[in-house]
C-alpha cells in the first residue's frame, strides 16, 4: 500500500505544473475559445509532444516513454487546473490506448508513433444517437467491398471529441462478422465532419460516413469480442482520465472559493467568517478528498484486464466525478454569488468544464448502473 | 378546506386558454414548444398584445388599468400562460415598480409612469446591486448629491438585467451618510437616455448579454423622479422584496423544466433499448421532482389562499424563494441528465441536437443565477431564521 | 381554493389541542410505554368517544358525526404532537373505514358502532411477510367450510397495530372466488395473538390463524374487486392519517429544537446564533411546511374515489413524511446533541414515533414507486 | 503508487483469519454473524482470549507489550476482525489512555497501569463531557482542589460510555480558573471504587445503558495520579482527538452494516415478487453507499500509508470522523428501509423478526450518537474551515 507518486512521477507533474502555469493560465483557454479555429493549438501539442507528455504512458515498443496510465492521469490532473486545451484526453487517451491495445505495429508505427511525437491528434468516435455510453451498441455498418477485405462505412456518429481537428478517426462499425474498429483519415472522400460547440467552449465533430472506403490495412487488427473488450477497456481508461482531469477542475475551484471567501467582505465581515458558508466549503473539500481517492485507485486498476476490479474502481470514481466533483463545482458559484454567473469572471469556465467531464465517457447514472451489476 | 375551482373559475380557465391559442403569433407558439430563449422584441410583441387585451397587469388595481382579476383568476391566469410557455413578460415595470408607484407615488408620477409601462412603451431595469453591495444590500455607495433642484448620482450597478433594452431605471441610492446605513438610502427613477449613464452588457453563463455593468457620471435627475420620502427608500425595497418573493415562486418555470424533461425521456433511449420514461430508475427521478413540486404548488397555493383573504401572508411565504429556485436547478440539471451525449451541446445549430433539446444547456447555466439573485438563499435562510424562528443572534 | 379550516373544525383542533396539553403530555406516554399493559388507557378511549371524536369523520348513517376524513386528520396531527397512545390511527382510521367503505349494515351496527362510542377498538390485520406493503398480496387462505358459507382462516399476519389489544380484527385473506375480509373477535379458537414491542414503545401483533372459523355473516359484504378497492382505499386513509400524525411529530419536534436553539449556550453564546445550525433550522422548517402542504392536499383527497388523483395525493404526502419528516426528526437529535440520544429525553420518544410513522402504510420507496407508476 | 499487499502481507492475513476462526467461541462467533450487540462480560472474555495470543494491543510498542505489527500489518488485522464480526473491544484503556500514559506517563505509573489494560484486568472509561461542556469541552467545571498530598474532585461527567463497568475513568478537571479556559485542566486517572463517586447509567435511544453520568462528591485522588503536567491536560487531552480521529472512521462497521443490508435484501421479497436484491432500485441504493464507502476506505488507506512512512497525517485524515459517521447513518438507515415492515420491530422475541434484522432497530438507534460524540461532525466542520481551509473567524 503505497500512495506516493516515484520521483520521476513527481518530477513529471511538476514540469506539467509549471508549464500550465506558466504558458498555459487559464487566459489562454479563453482566448482559443473566443478565436476562430480549432480552439487549441497545434504548436503547443508539438511541444507537449517534444516534452514526452504524449508518449508518456506507453510502452517502450510503441514508441511510448514507458510508463502506465499513472502518468497520463498525473498530466490530465495538472492539465485539469487551467483547463489547459489540447486534446490530451481525446487524442492520447481515447485514441493512444485505442491504437496501442487494438492495432497491429504496423497500424501502430503508421498512426501511434507521428501522434506521441505531437505531429498530429486522434479521435475516437464511439458515441451513437441510440447508444447512451454503451461503445458496444453500434449502428453503423461496415459493409464489405467489393475485393480484398476492404469495407464501406455508413452512419453517424456523434460528439466526437477532438473529431473536428483529428488527422485520424477511430471509427466503431459492425461487419458481418462483428463489431470493428477502423482508421478513417480527416479527409477521406464520404466523410463530413460538422463541428460542434460544446458547453465548455471546446469542440467536436459529428460525423457522416456515407460509404467512406476502408481497405483492410485501415481495420484494426482485433476484431469481434477482440474490439469490443478494446473499446471496453478504452472507455474506462478516457473515464479514469476524465476523473483524474476532473479532479485537477474540482481542487482548482475549491482553491479559488477559498480565496474569494478570504478576501470578499459583505457587511463588514469576510464572507468565510460566516459558519454556513464555512461548512459549506468543508463539504466542497470532503468532496475533493473523497475524489482523489477514488481518482488514485482508478488511475491504478484502469490498467487491470479483470473487469470486475477495473469496472467497480472506475465506475465508482466517475460517479464521484459526477456527484462530488458536480458538488463542489456548482458551490463555488454559488459562493462566487453574482460574479459568479457572469462570463467574466473564470469560475463558470471551470464549471462549464466540470459538466462536460461528468457526462464524458458515461455519466453518473450510467456508471452507477453498472456499478450496481456487480455488488 | 376545498382545493377544487368554481364552475366560473373553470370558464374562465378555458376563455384564458382558448385566447392565448388564439392571440399568440405562431412563430413564438412555436419557440414556446421547445422552451427556447425569447428575445427582448419578442418579449415586448407579447406584452403589446396582451396590453390591448387588457390583461398585461393582471395584479394592477383597476383605476390603473388593471382587468380586475379576483385573486384565483390571476392564478389561473398565470397557471395558463405558463402552460402554453409564452414569453416571460419583464417584471421591472409591470410587477417591481409600479406598485411601488401605484403606493408611494405621488398623482404626477403615476400619471407619467403607470400608462407607458402598460402600454410596454417605456422597459425598465432595476438598479439595486453594486460590485460591492450584493448581499449586503445596505452598503450601495451610489450617491445623489442633492443640488436644490435636482440631484446628481454618480456610482456604479451591476448586475442590472436588461439594462441594454430599459428607457428607465429605479435605483437605490445613497442621500445621507448619517445614522444607520439603511437609513440614508432615497429611490430614484432616472431616465436611462441621461447624459452620462452608460450600459456595458455583460455576458453570463448562458452566453447570453442578459445583465449590465451601469455607470453614472454626474448623471443630473430631477427631484420629481424622487419616489417616496427622501433618505426612505430602504421602506421601499423592502415592499418591493415581498413582491419579489412570490415572483420566484418559479412554479410555472420548475412545471415546464420537468414537462421539458419527461418529454426528451420519452425519447431518448438507455442502455436497455427502451425510452428512460419507460425505466422505472428515470421515471424514480422524475417522480422525486414532480412530488416536491407538487409540495411547493401546494405551498403556493396557501400563500395566494391568504392573499385572496387580504390577509398578511403567513411563513409559509417565506420558504417559496428558497424551494422554488433550489427545484428549479434540480429541473434543469435532470433536464441535462436525460440528454446524456446530447448535454454536451451548446448553442448548437439546427438538426445536431433535437429541437427541445436547444435551450436546455443556455438554461442550466442561467438557472445557477436563481439560488443567488433576489436575495441570495443563504441571505434568505438568515431572514427565515431571525424572523419566522426567532433565533437568537451571535 | 380555500385553505381554512370550518369553525367548527377550528374548535375541534382547539379542543383536542388542550386535551392532548393537559391530560397527555408526553409523561403520560412514557409511564404508558414503561408499564405493563396495552400501553394505552381504555378510560381514555371511551372518553374520546364520549368527546366524539371517534365518531368524528364518519357519516351520520353509520353513527359518525357527518364529519370526513379531515376531522380525523385534524386530531391526529394534535395526537402527534403529544404522542397520545391511543389507537386513533390503527382502530378509526385503518379499521372504521374498512367497515365504513366494506361491511354491510348490519355488520357496521356490530362491528362499528361500539367502537365509535370507545366502547371497544378494531384493527386491521393486512400485513404479511412476502407482500412488501401491498394489501392486494395475500398468501392467508379462507377455505370454505362444510354448511352455510362460512370458512376456515388458515395464515399469518403480522404487525398488526392494535392487534394486541383489538376486540374485533379485521382480517383480509384469499377465498376461492378472490380476496375478502373477515370480523375475527379477538378471543376466537384458533387465533394466537403474540404482541410485539414496536421501535416507537407501542405494541402491535402477530397473528396466527389456525383454522380460525368464521360464518358468513363475519365476512365482510364486498367480495373480490371490492375487497381490493376497499384495502386499497383504506391504506389511503391510513397513510394520510399517518402523514397527519407525522406532521404534528415534525412540527413538535421543530419548536422543541428551536426552544433548545435558543436556550442552550456553548462557546458563551446560545447555540441557536451559530448561523450553521440556524440553516439547518431553517431547512427542517422548510420540510414542515412542505409537509404541512402535502398533509392538507392529502386529506382531502383521500377521500376521492378516482385512483390518480387519491394516490398521488397520498404518496406524494406519505413520501414527504419519509423524507422530509424524517430529515426533521435526524436533525432534531442531532441538534439536541448528547441529551438528544438519551432515552431520558423527550426528543428520543418523538424520534422513534416519526420513524414508526414513515413505515406505518407504506414507507417512502413505495409510496414513490407507486406515484412514479402514474407520472 | 501501489495498491496491493506484498506476499508476506497475505500470509499474515490468511494466519490471522485462521487464528480467528479457531479462537472465537461459538457462542460469539453465532452472535458476530446476526450483528449482535454483545454484553460487556462477552467483550472482556474476547479481550482476554486476544491478550493471551498477544494480540490485543496492535498498536502498542513492543517494550509495552505490543506485537510488534507493521502499519500494513495492523490494518489486515483489524479488517479481519471486523470481517469476522468479533466483539469490539473497550477502547478507552487500550488506545486511548494507554498511548497517552506511554507518552506522557511516567515510569511508575507506566508500570502500574499498562500491564492490567493488557491483560484486561482492570477496565477505563472516559470523563470528559459534562452537562454544560459538550461541544465546548474546555468550559468544563469539574474541580480538582489541590490538598497537598491529593486532590478532591467535585463535580458531574455526563455521557461516560460503559462507566458502570470501568475501574478506573480519565478525567479532564479544572485545576485553575486563571488565564484562558484551556489552559487550567488538568488529565487525572481516578479509580472508579473511590469513595464519593458514583456511576448512574442512563438509557440511549437503543434503550441499552450505554452510559453513565457520574459524579463526583468530594473524591479523594493521590498526585501520582495526575497524568502529565499540572494544568497541561489540554495538550493530552488534543493529542487523544488525533487518536480517536482514525479511531472514528468506522469503516469495519459501515462495512458490515451494508453487507448486513445486502444480506436482508436478498430474503426480503419486493413488490415483483423478487428478492429487493435483484430490484435494480434496492441495487443502486446498495451502490450508492459502497461507493461512497469505497471512496472511504481508499481515504483511510491514504492516512494509513502516511502513518506508515512515519509522517504527520495529511489533510485527508480531517475527515474521515465526518465522513465515516455520516455514512454508518446511512447505511444503518439502509438496513431499516430493506426491512419493511420489520423495521417496526423493537428488542424482538426469537422468530419475530429473522435473526438477522433483530439487532437492526436498536443499532440504527445508536447509531444517532455517531455524528455527536468525539466532537460533533458540526465541531469537525469548524476545526477544518479553521485549520485546514484557514477560513477566516469572524
Amino acid at each position: 500500500m503505497d500512495f506516493d507518486l516515484s520521483e520521476e512521477q513527481q518530477l513529471l507533474a511538476k514540469t506539467v505544473g509549471d508549464y500550465r502555469k506558466q504558458r498555459s493560465p487559464v487566459s489562454r483557454f479563453r482566448e482559443l475559445r473566443d478565436a476562430e479555429g480549432p480552439g487549441w493549438s497545434a504548436q503547443a501539442w508539438a511541444e507537449m509532444g517534444e516534452l514526452g507528455w504524449l508518449a508518456a504512458p506507453f510502452p517502450e515498443a510503441l514508441g511510448g516513454l514507458g510508463g502506465s496510465f499513472v502518468e497520463a492521469a498525473i498530466i490530465l490532473e495538472q492539465l485539469g487546473q487551467t483547463l489547459v486545451p489540447e486534446p490530451y484526453l481525446a487524442s492520447v487517451v481515447l485514441g493512444g490506448y485505442t491504437l496501442a491495445l487494438g492495432a497491429d505495429e504496423a497500424q501502430q508505427q503508421r498512426y501511434l508513433a507521428p501522434m506521441l511525437e505531437g505531429e498530429t491528434s486522434l479521435a475516437l468516435a464511439w458515441a451513437e444517437a441510440n447508444n447512451r455510453f454503451d461503445p458496444t451498441r453500434v449502428e453503423c455498418e461496415a459493409r464489405p467491398a467489393a475485393g480484398a477485405g476492404g469495407f464501406t462505412l455508413h452512419g453517424d456518429k456523434r460528439f466526437v471529441l477532438n473529431g473536428h481537428a483529428a488527422d485520424h478517426l477511430l471509427v466503431s462499425a459492425t461487419t458481418p462478422d462483428g463489431l470493428a474498429l477502423f482508421v478513417v483519415g480527416g479527409d477521406a472522400p464520404g466523410l463530413t465532419r460538422t463541428t460542434v460547440g460544446l458547453i465548455d467552449g471546446q469542440r467536436g465533430a459529428h460525423l457522416r460516413l456515407d460509404g467512406v472506403a476502408v481497405t483492410a490495412a485501415q481495420r484494426l487488427a482485433g476484431t469481434g469480442a477482440g474490439a469490443k473488450a478494446v473499446l471496453e477497456r478504452v472507455l474506462d481508461y478516457g473515464a479514469a482520465g476524465a476523473v483524474a482531469e476532473g479532479l485537477g477542475v474540482a481542487s482548482a475551484m475549491l482553491d479559488m472559493t477559498n480565496e474569494y471567501l478570504g478576501t470578499r467582505e459583505q457587511f463588514g465581515r469576510k464572507i468565510g467568517s460566516f459558519q454556513a458558508l464555512q461548512h459549506r466549503a468543508v463539504d466542497m473539500f470532503i468532496e475533493v478528498e473523497l475524489l482523489r481517492s477514488l481518482s488514485m485507485e482508478a488511475m491504478i486498476r484502469a490498467n487491470e484486464a479483470d473487469e470486475r476490479e477495473r469496472v467497480m474502481a472506475v465506475s465508482a470514481a466517475k460517479h464521484q466525478l459526477a456527484t462530488g466533483g458536480q458538488l463542489v463545482s456548482r458551490q463555488s458559484v454559488q459562493l462566487h454569488g453574482g460574479v459568479g454567473v457572469t462570463d467574466e469572471h473564470d469560475i463558470g469556465l471551470f464549471f462549464k468544464r466540470m459538466q462536460a467531464l461528468a457526462t464524458i465517457c458515461g455519466d453518473g447514472a450510467h456508471h452507477a448502473t453498472r456499478y450496481a451489476k456487480l455488488i | 378546506m376545498d382545493l377544487s375551482f368554481t364552475p366560473e373559475d373553470q370558464t374562465f380557465r378555458e376563455q384564458v386558454r382558448a385566447w392565448i391559442a388564439d392571440a399568440l403569433p405562431d412563430d413564438l407558439a412555436v419557440k414556446a414548444r421547445a422552451c427556447a430563449h425569447f428575445t427582448h422584441e419578442e418579449i415586448m410583441r407579447w406584452h403589446k398584445i396582451l396590453a390591448a387585451k387588457g390583461w398585461v397587469a393582471p395584479s394592477w388595481p383597476e383605476k390603473f388599468g388593471g382587468p380586475g382579476f379576483s385573486v384565483t383568476q390571476r392564478f389561473i391566469f398565470n397557471e395558463e400562460l405558463e402552460l402554453a410557455g409564452t414569453p416571460p413578460l419583464s417584471p421591472f415595470g409591470l410587477v417591481m415598480v409600479a406598485p411601488l408607484i401605484q403606493r408611494f407615488g405621488n398623482e404626477a408620477q403615476q400619471a407619467r409612469f403607470l400608462p407607458k409601462i402598460l402600454s410596454g412603451e417605456e422597459c425598465w431595469c432595476q438598479g439595486y446591486s453594486e460590485p460591492n453591495a450584493g448581499s449586503d444590500l445596505a452598503s450601495l455607495r451610489t450617491t445623489a448629491q442633492d443640488m436644490g433642484d435636482h440631484f446628481v448620482v454618480n456610482g456604479q450597478k451591476t448586475w442590472t438585467t436588461y439594462a441594454q433594452h430599459a428607457d428607465w431605471i429605479f435605483c437605490l441610492v445613497r442621500t445621507s451618510s448619517e445614522g444607520k446605513k439603511q437609513a440614508g438610502i432615497s429611490f430614484l427613477l432616472i431616465d436611462m437616455r441621461s447624459e452620462g449613464l452608460e450600459a456595458r452588457p455583460m455576458l453570463t453563463l448562458s452566453h447570453s448579454p442578459a445583465f449590465c455593468d451601469t455607470f453614472f457620471d454626474n448623471v443630473k435627475v430631477p427631484k420629481d423622479n424622487l419616489l417616496g420620502p427622501l433618505n426612505g427608500g430602504w421602506t421601499l425595497a423592502k415592499a418591493l422584496l415581498g413582491h419579489e418573493r412570490t415572483l420566484v415562486a418559479a412554479v410555472g418555470v420548475v412545471r415546464r423544466w420537468v414537462r421539458l424533461a419527461k418529454s426528451i425521456a420519452a425519447v431518448q433511449v438507455g442502455a436497455d433499448d427502451r425510452p428512460l420514461l419507460q425505466d422505472p430508475y428515470w421515471r424514480r427521478r422524475v417522480a422525486d421532482i414532480e412530488m416536491r413540486l407538487r409540495a411547493h404548488e401546494m405551498t403556493n397555493y396557501r400563500a395566494l389562499a391568504e392573499q385572496q383573504k387580504g390577509r398578511h401572508p403567513g411563513p409559509e411565504t417565506s420558504i417559496l424563494k428558497v424551494v422554488g429556485s433550489e427545484l428549479q436547478q434540480r429541473a434543469s440539471e435532470l433536464c441535462m441528465e436525460v440528454m446524456g451525449h446530447d448535454a454536451l451541446a451548446w448553442l448548437p445549430e439546427d438538426g445536431v441536437v433535437p429541437d427541445n433539446e436547444r435551450w436546455v444547456a443556455p438554461n442550466f447555466c442561467y438557472d445557477r443565477a436563481a439560488t443567488i439573485y433576489a436575495g441570495s438563499n443563504e441571505i434568505q435562510r438568515n431572514i427565515i431564521a431571525k424572523h419566522i424562528l426567532r433565533l437568537p443572534s451571535a
